[in-house]
């Protein structure tokens, strides 16, 4: 079998469902492929790993691929099986924040590490400074966790739809209580979780042929989770092997997860694409990529895949 | 000066015993011994016999494992934590750090000498050792013998009434030597010091002397304890004396009943 | 009197021959660069080869330094601004063994620079901080070449020159995380840590009962892992630079409390005799006695914290910080691709935590001068 | 020496020291978990008095604190309840770190003595080398961890060379510090003793510096193995935080387990505790060969 | 036994200055010495006055720095690589972490002598300085004798045609050094070594030695050549000889004259 290494950009947890059906449902095997899926965490950068050679195909989000193919590395979406965003702000009623007028003199909780980039933009379209000034935000890099909303450090903080939100709610803190602005809603959403890889790879016909058996088994998995949620909480939970996971969590994300991928095939839709760009390349005095990319994806393989 | 004599140190019947990883090594037994005020005693017996071994149970850094030991009539304990006795080391245990002249201060430190007064003694024993201008040396810097004076003057800097002295002036060549056994005689004849002085040198235990105590090792036992009935008086040349030779010749009888290799 | 060891006689043979093999190089048309350094080369690489045979020689060979020099200076420019010619091609393999020379002829002229005795102050002085510094250069040409000439992905280790080009434009930036993290957290941080385990150590000393309770706890506290202590910390003290204060608090606290305890216990026992026969109190001893033994094992614990600190400072910025810091910046601008910010930032690192070590070292020798190891050190 | 003596000199002091800890613990249990109940009534809209928000606190879900309870019952749970290989036994993940610990520990040791060694021997080495001995560690390890195993993973070395070669790059370099300070301990005239009989410097070695660094070797080596524990659970991060106990500690972060946190906590701190205290005992096993006085 | 005596230590004009915290310290100034080989080489002078200083030098343990001085004929260097010589310090300087035995064993080990051949010649030497028994003893359970004892044993376990030796009686009574005067003048007498000797006692350095030399401080010089005219074959009683206590006064007067305190 064809060997392909897949690094996610997260721990396991039902965010990868698809990979890990499409590994534990014998849809790779079907395809002819041997596929390693390697967790992420908060140290791993797909691009590196894939620049090193450690990866043959890296699931990123879309801001980060970019940044990162202007800095000399060539990354091409191949696929796209995440139609939506599932980012947003989740704000604390009583810290006083209604709508996105009420951010000035607040503290935001931001993932960094490349997640910043539709944050950044989307101040920036709100004309807010970041950088702690009297009429801007003042911007925490926040953990893992939820803890800054909690302990009340910060008046919002980023969550993910299907994830840190859940977890506020676990924290015992109730729906009416709280207030959440999505990305999606607010018009800079950006395009998580594509399957990216090295441009000059592809000019190799029997990799491209990989790949396409790749998305295609990929996509097969996803679709079938979407379907079987709770089967496919159940095999993310038998491949965590740090044994933390608990199972109500994991189903509640894949549930949330169904939503985000429901609108998509796998191909990545061009106006997604184009939104995504426009806004990143908006981002104030520092915007996010400087100029239009060239040949940032390809539809060759989903085309391939799909047919 | 006292009329009537009180002991300083008395031993009862005394004995140590070392645990080593080979076995028990008796250092004393059975030692009975008085010592009073005023009196200058000399130890003198075979390396190894236990001489240092005494004068540290009276320096309360060696427990007796058998019999009664009192100095100054209370514990050794009691009596070290009055700060009754000083003592020289037969090795010099000058603190590497501290220059010559901030060892001798030491105990003045902790004894709580005012900084005028340290200053005073340090010139004084430093001279009384002959040793000026070398205060500011450290002690690696100084030659054997030159250590084992400043560790004396460490010892002569405070005033203790007991002094227990454990081979003093072994790396000391014989004039250096003559003129501190004459200080030493004066300092005790002046401040009625009661010194316990450890010796291998006969004649130097008999000049320095009102009582030689004779030791003989495995284990070690007092053999013979020899009054000295030389005047409190004594110039250089008393060493030249029949009594003296007589003592002398006394105690060189006795030590040599105690070794083990007489041809 | 010197004479070369075997060793520099190896790597004079090898620099020599290297030169000879060369020549075929020059003529090749990628290469760039002053390449008439390489032929005034010639006379002085065959003077040290034929000192260098003769071994029994008695006298010293000053000009051996100026050789290897003057080699360093005719050959790194040349493998340097070659780098460019050789565009996407792997460079030919006399390339290589030039710059096997090269670090050789450093390596070498090190090792003259630190086994002779110079008679001048000022010589003596400058060869003894031009080791450190050939060899760090040396590093640095290695990893430069090495990186261009074997086409790493820059992703994964910038050369030096991209470093350096980032750091001095970045500059207000670094000034500003090296306030955030070394000067409020590290030194705070450092001295609280230091002074923690310092105390402690001597609690424990003073009270066999604190020594015999407290002493297996103390343990117990010495791998509380950073990454767990960390968000535990910010959770408790906040975003900014206290909790990073509290993580470095952690880190430093245990290797301060061993090595003093072992100081404190590292006194002979007849130093200890003569303090008790002074009935000085536990404290007389502590002062005079117990801690000026212990000084020097106290000092390892200050160098090794001093690098500690550093890290877990650092680290501990990766678990949620304002957005100001070296953490901060490494951790982001990893994710951002942006490694030559990251390193750069790593150099601000190296270089602060290099010169705080540093001025331990210092003042540990003026504290210790009198234990052996300065001792020696000094007059051998 | 007697018996008896186990219970007065060892368990006692200990546990003393242990209840005093956990009073104190407790208290501060309290005090850290009060605001969040406060607040949760608050919003609720209803009024809780002290004597309710208490056994609150003792019991929360993710409490800023957990009480020592929630953290025994958790390890409990994760060690004795569980088979030993389940994913989810806490002996499991301790096992995979210690292994990278020990691995790494003795990478570590033989590193830095041999540092040691060079720079005690070789001026050109101990004026060139150490200090860039020192930068190497003013190097942020998370920083550059990811690259190492990238590029390690690159030339096809994975598992647990990795980590450990992380846990070995924190651990040397207390070792190299207190070697180099051990084996330039001896006196001069030690020292002479070696050169009047023109010993060679290995035997000067093995005969003189080796037998007299050692009260600073074991004193590095207790610094290094609890500093190498830390450095394979940071190595654990960026290898995709699979298994051991960093993974744990992680995803316990990430879902805000405080009281998983806290186990993971306990058992590296415990692990460490252990691995110190067995290089005590060496220590002790060793002076005594040496003869030092008790 | 040669008939020409070829020198074995030979100082021209050799002066050594200590750079200290506080100035320079003259340790030696213009020396010069030969030593035959054969001889028994007693220097005497006061503490300080440099005799340990020279005997390092001829041990290559401290480079002169200035004048010459060769050692078997060649560099000091050279002749301890050849390891010609045994040293006695002036202080013990056992290894703690040794037994006695393994002490004393030190340089046989590194000078590659068998393990068999190890053992007699530990026997030997124990028997020797009479501390037969104390072999598996640690140095801090023996006594100050005791321990320059065994440290004594350690320089003459190998075959060293020149012994250096640092007051090694130092610390010992009448009697035990008595017995190792003896036994050394035997070893010597027996082996034809060359012995330097650093001696504090007068009557000791006569008995001993064909050649006594005379030193005095800041800066050290040599002041005095001694030849001795004593037989070979030295009975403990010649010291009683008028001969004898001739030349121990001579000794005697040339070290006054060194000493900067003469009453
Ligand atoms: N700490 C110890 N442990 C075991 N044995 C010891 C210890 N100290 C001394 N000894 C033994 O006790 C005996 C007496 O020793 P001590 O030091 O009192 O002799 P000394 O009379 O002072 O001899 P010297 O004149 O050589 O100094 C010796 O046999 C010695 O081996
Ligand atoms: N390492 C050193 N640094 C500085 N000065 C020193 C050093 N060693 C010795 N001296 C000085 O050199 C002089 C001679 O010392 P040396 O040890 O040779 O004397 P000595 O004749 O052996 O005396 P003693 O009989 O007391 O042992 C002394 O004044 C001493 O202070
Ligand atoms: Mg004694
Ligand atoms: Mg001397």
């Amino acid at each position: 079998a064809d060997k392909v290494v897949l690094q996610l950009k997260w721990v396991t947890q039902a965010q990868f469902a698809g990979y890990y059906v499409a590994k534990d449902k014998g849809f790779y095997e079907a395809e002819g492929l041997d596929v390693e899926i390697k967790p992420g965490g908060p140290d791993i950068a797909p691009p590196q790993v894939i620049a090193g050679g450690g990866a043959d195909v890296v699931v990123d989000w879309m801001p980060s691929a970019l940044a990162t193919r202007e800095k000399g590395v060539p990354l091409v979406n191949i696929a796209q099986p995440f139609k939506s965003s599932g980012m947003m702000l989740t704000c604390l009623k009583e810290s006083g924040v209604a709508s996105p007028a009420d951010f000035k003199g607040k503290t935001l909780g931001v993932w960094f590490f490349g997640n910043e980039y539709p944050f950044l933009s989307w101040m920036s379209q709100l004309g807010l400074k970041t950088d702690g000034g009297p009429d801007g935000v003042t911007v925490l890099k926040q953990g893992f966790n939820v803890d800054p909303l909690i302990q009340k450090q910060a008046a919002c903080i980023s969550t993910m739809t299907y994830n840190e939100y859940w977890q506020v709610i676990d924290a015992g803190i109730k729906p009416e209580d709280l207030v959440t602005f999505k990305y999606e809603d607010q018009g800079v959403a950006t395009l998580e979780d594509g399957l990216y890889v090295l441009e000059d790879k592809l000019k190799d016909p029997a990799f491209k042929e990989k790949m396409v058996k790749f998305v295609r088994a990929s996509m097969k998995g996803w679709k079938y989770a979407e379907t079987n949620p709770d089967e496919a909480a159940g095999i993310v939970l038998e491949n965590d092997s740090t044994g933390a996971q608990t199972e109500m969590h994991q189903k509640r994300m894949m549930g949330e997860i169904a939503k985000l991928t429901a609108g998509s095939n796998g191909a990545l839709d061009e106006a997604d694409y184009k939104r995504t760009v426009a806004s990143l390349m908006k981002g104030g005095s520092d915007p996010v990529i400087t100029k239009e990319p060239v040949g940032a994806f390809t539809h060759e393989i989903t085309d391939a895949a799909l047919k | 000066m006292t009329i009537t004599p009180a002991s300083v140190v008395s031993a009862r019947d005394l004995g140590l015993t070392f645990e080593t990883n080979d076995g028990p090594v008796n250092a004393l037994t059975g030692v009975n011994l008085d010592v009073n005020k005023g009196d200058f005693v000399s130890f003198i017996g075979p390396s190894g016999c236990g001489k240092t071994t005494f004068l540290r149970v009276i320096a309360d850094l060696e427990k007796p494992t058998s019999g009664a030991i009192t100095v100054n009539g209370t514990t050794p304990e009691d009596a070290r934590k009055n700060r009754s006795y000083g003592y020289v080391f037969q090795a010099a245990a000058l603190y590497p750090w501290r220059t010559i002249e901030k060892n001798i201060a030491l105990p003045l430190e902790i004894m709580g000498y005012s900084a005028a007064d340290q200053k005073a003694r340090i010139d004084r024993t430093l001279d009384l050792v002959n040793l000026t201008g070398f205060g500011k040396k450290f002690p690696w810097q100084l030659s054997g013998g030159m250590q084992q004076r400043a560790s004396i003057a460490r010892a002569l800097a405070f005033d203790a009434d007991l002094l227990l002295m454990d081979e003093p002036f072994g790396a000391l060549d014989e004039i250096v030597r003559d003129h501190l056994n004459e200080q030493l005689l004066k300092l005790w004849d002046r401040t009625n010091k009661t010194i316990c002085f450890v010796t291998h040198s006969i004649p130097e235990a008999v000049y320095l002397s009102t009582k030689i105590v004779v030791m003989s090792p495995r284990p070690g036992r007092v053999t013979d304890i020899i009054e000295s009935t030389l005047p409190k008086e004594r110039p250089l040349d008393i060493r030249e004396s029949p009594e003296f030779l007589e003592i002398a010749s006394r105690v060189r009888e006795g030590l040599r009943a105690g070794h083990s290799y007489d041809e | 009197m010197r004479r070369l060891t075997s060793l520099q006689t190896f790597l004079v043979l090898i620099t020599g021959l290297q030169f000879f093999t060369f020549y075929p190089l020059l003529a090749t048309p990628y290469l760039s660069g002053p390449r008439w350094g390489a032929f005034l080369m010639l006379p002085l690489i065959i003077y040290c080869l034929a000192f260098s045979l003769r071994r029994k020689r008695k006298k010293p060979i000053p000009a051996l330094e100026w050789a290897a020099l003057a080699y360093l200076i005719a050959f790194v420019p040349i493998t340097l601004s070659s780098l460019n010619g050789f565009g996407s091609e792997a460079p030919p393999t006399n390339y290589w063994t030039t710059v096997i020379a090269c670090i050789a002829t450093a390596w070498l002229l090190n090792e003259l620079l630190s086994s002779s005795n110079y008679r001048n102050a000022w010589v003596a002085r400058l060869a003894f901080y031009a080791a450190p510094l050939i060899f760090g250069l040396s590093v640095l040409y290695l990893w430069e070449v090495l990186t261009r000439g074997l086409h790493i992905p820059f992703v994964l280790l910038p050369p030096p020159s991209m470093i350096w080009t980032r750091l001095i434009h970045s500059l207000p930036t670094l000034w500003a995380d090296f306030q955030q993290t070394f000067l409020k957290a590290v030194i705070t941080g450092y001295a609280l840590g230091c002074g923690l385990g310092f105390l402690v150590a001597i609690a424990i000393d003073r009270s066999p009962f604190l020594q015999k309770g407290l002493l297996p706890l103390g343990n117990f506290v010495s791998a509380l892992p950073v990454i767990g202590v960390a968000p535990i910390m910010v959770m408790w003290f906040g975003f900014d630079w206290q909790s990073k204060v509290a993580v470095v608090v952690i880190m430093t606290f245990f290797p301060m409390l061993v090595n003093t305890v072992s100081g404190l216990a590292a006194t002979s026992s007849m130093e200890k005799d003569l303090m008790r026969t002074y009935a000085a109190t536990w404290f007389q001893t502590l002062v005079k006695l117990r801690l000026p033994a212990a000084w020097p094992f106290i000092f390892n614990a200050l160098k090794i914290n001093s690098t500690l600190a550093l890290i877990g400072a650092i680290v501990a910025e990766f678990f949620g910080t304002p957005i100001v810091g070296m953490g901060f910046r490494i951790s982001t601008e990893v994710g951002r691709m942006n490694v030559d910010m990251v390193w750069a930032e790593i150099a601000v690192a190296a270089v602060a935590g290099s010169a705080f070590y540093g001025i331990v070292a210092l003042i540990e020798r003026a504290v210790t001068f009198w234990h052996p190891s300065v001792r020696n050190a000094r007059t051998v | 020496m007697e018996k008896s003596n186990f219970f007065k000199d060892r368990v006692m002091p200990v546990g003393v020291i242990l209840l005093a800890l956990l009073v104190i613990w407790y208290v501060a249990v309290i005090f850290l978990n009060v605001p969040f109940e406060r607040d949760t009534a608050a919003r609720a809209g209803t009024a809780i008095t002290f004597s309710e928000i208490l056994p609150k606190t003792m019991f929360q879900q993710r409490p800023v604190l957990p009480a020592p309870h929630q953290v025994i019952a958790e390890i409990w749970n994760t060690t004795v309840l569980m088979p030993i290989t389940s994913k989810r036994s806490l002996v499991y993940h301790a096992w995979i770190t210690l292994s990278a610990t020990l691995l790494g520990f003795g990478i570590g040791t033989v590193l830095g003595i041999l540092l040691a060694v060079g720079i005690v021997h070789n001026r050109a080495m101990d004026r060139s080398l150490m200090p860039w001995v020192i930068a190497s560690q003013t190097i942020p390890i998370l920083a550059i961890a990811p690259m190492i195993i990238v590029v390690l993973n690159a030339v096809g070395i994975s598992g647990l060379l990795p980590k450990a070669l992380i846990s070995t790059y924190l651990s040397f370099f207390p070792i190299v510090v207190g070697m180099v300070k051990g084996l330039r301990s001896p006196e001069q005239i030690q020292l002479d003793l070696m050169h009047t009989y023109y010993a060679s410097p290995s035997q000067t070695f093995w005969k003189l510096r080796w037998p007299s660094s050692m009260p600073y070797l074991f004193t590095s080596l207790k610094v290094a193995i609890a500093i190498s524990l830390v450095g394979a659970i940071v190595g654990e991060l960026p290898t995709g935080a699979v298994s051991g106990l960093g993974a744990r500690l992680l995803a316990g972060s990430y879902y805000g387990q405080t009281v998983q946190i806290w186990s993971a906590l306990f058992m590296a701190a415990a692990l460490a505790a252990t691995l110190v205290i067995i290089v005590g005992f060496a220590h002790t096993a060793v002076l005594k060969r040496m003869g030092t006085r008790a």
